[in-house]
């Protein structure tokens, strides 16, 4: 059992460590800042949750894995927001521009 | 198991360094800012690895404290980074 | 290799170096703030290097300097959030950050009949 | 492995460093910062200080940031006439050979640290039990050396005076901060409203460990003050007006509290400050939750700034 | 130990803070009654806590909490803090009593910023300084630090002009990352001895490379924030911008502060790292404070800003002990004679230029304005005043029986006795120095207007008392402080040795002003532009550049980083020779 969970676990958070590398390729890759940041918010987010997921197996107690669980989300609704607020002043600052 | 943790966040790490060659190259304030967010979801990830490779799980709360804060520091610079217009769009209230 | 504690000793005192340079050479109040900050943070890690090996007794490392750590971070806060207000204030009123009123020295300065009681 | 993580971070902060003090705008400067502070909490926690890694988190990477950033865009017009004021390269030198020379006497002094390394550890662990607390930081900073903390949270109750002092005349009495008006049905206001349930809960469990884990009031306080702001910048509540009695009251609240079970540790245990032997943690606990809001509406409050409108009538 | 006359000094610190706890609650029309009980009570604490030390014949000691040092904290009242908390609390009751009609409260009910700020942040200084002399702790001290900067640049800024606000600002930076330096010292000493205490560190500090920094940064940290020269870039506009019941803060009190922990370090910390090559290069900055701060107050035209740059003098003359306190083998600093002329002065000082400043005030609040040259029938106008200005100046000129004096003769004992006598020729050329800025502003305000002078408004007669009373303290302060000195060095100030030192003093200073002030002191000698001044203007031209440069940033931190260097080579050597 213990082995399989550990499976899990490698398993996990190799696939987040690589959606890690997936954002950074992006964010220094990609030609411009809007595509910069799609790439990077999705990949990382998605990065994370899959070491959270892998990390699961390891929690000694439950309150360690609502917390794990807290994390996750606060990271899903800040980084989608802030995202998204980025984004619409990106824009807006270039009408400014214009 | 703890050592592979810790490559992991050896990994991770060196993948935000990468990252963070953005905040040298900018071009633009946004590109930065990304940056650091990568940083805080990066650094996120990096915590709870090294709080399990070493079983300390008093360290999740560092994370839990790190993933406020940083949503917190994003907003601010939203707000400060967002053109004044941004703020009179949505026109004046009470 | 070299233990985490040089290590992040040393680092220290690079930081300090650092941020005396910025202090000194960067016209900005802002950027002296900053550097400020960096002097500070690398005075704390000296100090978090001291109470990390003084680990002992059961405990991974010397309570006394991390608690007095905290103060600290506190305090250079409340001086940080003070230099920002004086300095925003400062702007407000003259529209300049400039840290320098050398271009009218202190006897023009005298001719000029401003209240100041 | 471990020494592998640790060269990555140190060289990383030094870079990072670098930047923040040579980076050609402020503002690029402040984001570089905010990197740095989060990676400082990473140094703190592989120097095992949890309770140092929490604050640095929320203060470092989080209040100032947000503090500066918002510094740095409102100066920025202000800084190609500043930069114009560059020092000479001869000086430019000097300073560098200078801060040069000041690093290398300190390392010559961290290597020169004795070994084994003085420590205190040992007294607190024999004393940490007639506090009643568990976590020896929180021992230290309530009993041991409690003076500290009571002075610390005096510091923070002058900075707010002294921010204040700055009001210009006509504001006084007024509000700080311009009035936020995002859309109610934005993003802003939807986050503002969701983030701060998880954050109170978050704040206060973090302070109510505190006695036992790492963690404490003052780490709590900061993320409560971090979601009071995020309300504000999002325009769901104003700042408060800063003549307001219960505004005032609140500020005072836990010094004055500190300072209260201070005079009856001279009576009931002897010395200012002194706790009687079975009730130490129920009065280091009172200490902690009766700074709370002291703590929260100062922190809060030293990042909004001085007032800058009158109040509406 | 932490029985109740001792509990004094815990209230000594807590008092002033509660009393701006309270203000804070009770809002702009109470803090000033606020201000007053507290005063009243903390001058009861003060001088109850100073009849236990009198008692007791032996320092006092408070352990906070009952836990000892190492691990807690201890308050500690010697008689250097004392004797300076007595000072202090007699200059906090009389600054607040010259401004007590200057910041009533509104009549109105409405509170307002100045008042209410004013009557906290004079109770938050003194609740600081109070913690800067009895905290036995490095780190408390440092937080104390901290506490005097936070509520001292407020202060400078209090009538909000870009200007003030500018020199605030400095004044903040650079008090900021003085204390860094201090900090960082401590911090290395924790990490050699394990304590922040300053009784075990005493017994534990050995001379050695982390010693070393930490003094040397340590010293050079409070030096910044003690203004000596050439570390004084923030303090002469900062000085004379202030409202002159702040500057009267700012000058008489807030400085002693860290001069007092450079005091405590030398002498209580590390009497056996720091050199005596180090502390002659301490009172060598002196010496050049007294040069250059009386050259350039000689030169200006604005009557604060000569008594800011008096300030930088006078300074100097708190580090001019160093060096005397050395015992007859040069090896270590001992607590004798010469500390005691250090607090001497340092008291007559805080008296003296806080009476100083006030009668300045008060001038310049009743013409409109500070202008030396146009201040022609002030002294019929407004005699009073004058009187306590001429009063304070003679204080700081060291005539018997003024503080200074019996200062003066103590260190001129001890220069003597340690064959230094190039202090000897410093402190009797800083007397006529001091009498030279008499002079000039004196023979300009006895002079006879070509207008009637009008005046704006009456000073109080409250605030003219204060400056005065403060005035005359500073000159008596001798006869005061008589207990634990030898009456027979007091000499009876009318004999004839006395008046004609006073007169050569006054004469030589008189020549001084002649040869160094921008204007002419009389309308003949501007007819007759003879050669002294033809050769001592571009002199004192010199000295003013000489001040502009160290003011500026730039070179005021690199002067700063040198000094550090200069101090931690000093003492190394003083080992290896």
């Amino acid at each position: 059992m213990s082995t399989l969970l550990d499976a899990w676990t490698v398993l996990a958070v190799c696939a987040g460590a690589f959606f890690f590398m997936a954002g950074t390729a992006g964010l220094l890759r990609f030609p411009n800042s809007l595509a910069r940041l799609h790439a990077l918010t999705k990949a990382d987010n998605l990065g994370l949750c899959l070491v959270m997921l892998g990390l699961l197996p390891q929690v000694t107690s439950l309150l360690d894995g609502i917390k794990l669980f807290c994390i996750w989300i606060l990271l899903l609704l800040s980084g989608a927001s802030v995202s998204q607020l980025v984004a619409r002043s990106m824009r807006l600052g270039e009408e400014a521009r214009r | 198991m703890a050592e592979f943790l810790l490559g992991s966040a050896c990994f991770i790490l060196a993948m935000v360094a990468l990252g963070l060659l953005r905040i040298l190259r900018g071009p633009d304030d946004v590109d930065r800012m990304m940056a650091a967010q990568l940083l805080g979801t990066g650094g996120i990830a990096i915590v709870l690895l090294l709080g399990f490779a070493t079983g300390q799980s008093t360290r999740i709360n560092v994370a839990l404290t790190w993933a406020l804060l940083a949503a917190f520091a994003g907003l601010a610079f939203v707000k400060a980074g967002s053109p004044p217009a941004a703020d009179d769009a949505a026109g004046p209230e009470a | 290799m070299i233990t985490a504690a040089n290590l992040f000793g040393l680092c220290a005192a690079a930081l300090i170096g650092l941020g005396l340079f910025g202090l000194i050479t960067n016209p900005h109040p802002l950027r002296k703030i900053l550097a400020f900050n960096i002097i500070g943070s690398g005075v704390f890690l000296l100090f978090g290097v001291i109470a990390y090996r003084g680990a002992g007794a059961g405990m991974a490392a010397d309570p006394v300097p991390q608690a007095l750590l905290i103060t600290g971070i506190v305090v250079a806060f409340s001086a940080t959030a003070l230099a920002v207000a004086l300095l925003l204030r400062l702007h407000d009123e003259t529209g300049s950050a400039s840290l320098s009123a050398e271009a009218t020295d202190t006897e023009s300065r005298a001719e000029q009949d401003t209240p100041s009681s | 492995m471990m020494d592998w993580l640790n060269l990555g971070l140190a060289a990383l902060i030094l870079g990072l460093g670098i930047w923040v003090v040579l980076a050609r705008e402020a503002f690029s400067a402040v984001v570089g910062f905010i990197s740095y502070g989060l990676l400082l909490t990473l140094v703190w926690v592989q120097l095992s200080g949890v309770d140092v890694a929490l604050t640095e988190a929320a203060i470092g990477g989080g209040l100032t940031g947000a503090l500066l950033i918002g510094a740095a865009s409102r100066l920025k017009r202000t800084e190609n006439a500043v930069s114009a004021e560059q020092p000479g390269t001869a000086l430019k030198w000097l300073a560098a050979g200078l801060s040069a020379a000041v690093t290398v006497v300190l390392a010559v002094c961290v290597l020169a640290l004795p070994e084994p390394a003085p420590t205190r550890a040992a007294e607190v662990a024999a004393n940490i039990d007639s506090t009643g607390v568990g976590n020896p930081i929180t021992a230290v900073l309530l009993a041991f050396r409690a003076m500290d903390t009571l002075l610390e949270a005096v510091v923070l109750v002058f900075a707010l005076i002294g921010v204040w002092s700055l009001t210009p005349d006509r504001f006084w009495a007024g509000r700080p901060g311009n009035r936020q008006t995002a859309d109610p049905n934005g993003i802003l206001a939807y986050i503002a409203s969701t983030l701060p349930p998880i954050g109170i809960v978050v704040g206060l469990y973090i302070f109510w460990i505190g006695a036992d884990y790492p963690g404490g009031k003052f780490q709590g306080a900061t993320i409560l003050a971090a979601m009071w702001l995020l309300v504000i910048m999002a325009g769901l509540v104003d700042t408060p007006t800063i003549s307001r009695v219960p505004l005032r009251m609140a500020l005072v609240l836990g010094p004055l509290v500190f300072i209260g079970i201070g005079f009856l540790g001279v009576v009931s245990a002897g010395a200012f400050l002194a706790y009687p032997i079975d009730y130490a943690k129920p009065l280091i606990l009172t200490i902690e939750f009766a700074l709370m809001p002291t703590l929260t509406l100062i922190l809060g409050l030293l990042l909004l700034g001085a007032p800058q409108r009158a109040v509406e009538s | 130990m932490t029985e109740l006359g001792s509990l004094a000094l815990v209230l000594a610190v807590l008092l002033p803070f509660l009393g701006v706890l309270a203000g804070l609650v009770l809002g702009g029309r109470n803090v000033r009654a606020v201000a007053l009980i507290t005063i009243l009570a903390g001058l009861a604490v003060v001088v109850s806590s100073a009849f236990s030390f009198v008692q007791s014949a032996q320092p006092l000691t408070y352990l906070l909490g009952a836990w000892a040092p190492p691990l807690g904290i201890a308050l500690r009242a010697d008689g250097l803090s004392v004797a300076m908390m007595l000072a202090v609390a007699v200059v906090v009751a009389g600054i607040a009593a010259y401004a007590w009609s200057d910041f009533a409260p509104p009549a109105d009910g409405v509170e307002k910023r100045a008042p209410f700020m004013y009557w906290l942040l004079l109770l938050a200084v003194w609740g600081s300084l109070n913690l800067v002399f009895l905290s036995g702790d490095l780190f408390t001290l440092y937080v104390a630090l901290e506490l005097l900067t936070f509520s001292g640049v407020p202060l400078v800024c209090l009538d909000g002009r870009g200007e003030t606000l500018r020199s605030a600002l400095r004044y903040l930076l650079f008090a900021l990352a003085g204390s860094l330096l201090y900090l960082l010292g401590a911090v290395l000493l924790y990490g050699a001895y394990g304590t922040l205490d300053i009784a075990l560190l005493a017994g534990l500090v050995r001379p050695g490379p982390i010693a070393w920094t930490a003094a040397a940064l340590m010293t050079v940290g409070l030096l910044a924030k003690t203004a000596l020269f050439p570390l004084h870039i923030w303090l002469p506009p900062a000085h004379a911008g202030a409202p002159a019941a702040g500057s009267a803060i700012l000058s008489a009190l807030v400085i002693k502060g860290s001069w007092f922990l450079v005091v405590r370090l030398w002498f209580d910390v590390m009497p056996g790292v720091v050199t005596l090559s180090s502390a002659q290069l301490l009172a060598a900055m002196g010496a050049l404070a007294i040069l250059v701060g009386s050259i350039v107050a000689l030169r200006q035209q604005r009557l604060k800003l000569l008594v800011a740059y008096s300030t930088v003098a006078q300074i100097g003359y708190l580090f001019l002990m160093f060096p005397l306190a050395f015992d007859a083998s040069g090896a270590i600093l001992i607590n004798g004679a010469a500390l005691d002329a250090g607090v001497l002065q340092a008291s007559a000082h805080a008296t003296a230029k806080a009476g100083m400043f006030m009668a300045a005030g008060l001038i310049y609040a009743s013409l409109g304005h500070d202008r030396i040259a146009d201040l022609a029938g002030v002294a019929r106008a407004m005699p009073i005043t004058v009187l306590a200005f001429a009063v304070a100046g003679l204080a700081l000129m060291g005539v018997v029986p003024s503080g200074a004096y019996l200062a003066k003769k103590l260190l001129l004992d001890a220069a003597g006795e340690s064959g230094q006598w190039w202090w000897t020729v410093v402190l009797q050329g800083g007397a006529a120095f001091t009498a030279g800025y008499m002079v000039l502003v004196l023979v300009s305000v006895f002079r006879r207007p070509s207008v009637p002078v009008v005046l704006l408004k009456r000073a109080s007669r409250l605030s003219e008392a204060a400056a005065l009373s403060l005035a005359v303290c500073s000159l008596l302060l001798a006869l005061a402080a008589l207990g634990p000195v030898p009456g027979d060095l007091i000499s009876n100030p009318l004999a004839p040795k006395e008046l004609l030192s006073t007169l050569a003093v006054v004469v030589g200073g008189g020549l001084l002003a002649f040869g160094l002030s921008r204007r002419s002191l009389s309308a003949v000698a501007a007819a007759d532009d003879g050669y002294v001044r033809r050769i001592m203007g571009p002199a004192g031209a010199v000295f003013e550049r000489m001040d502009e440069f160290a003011r500026r940033w730039t070179s005021a931190s690199v002067l700063l980083l040198s000094l550090a260097g200069l101090f931690t080579w000093l003492m190394i050597k003083g080992v290896a020779g």
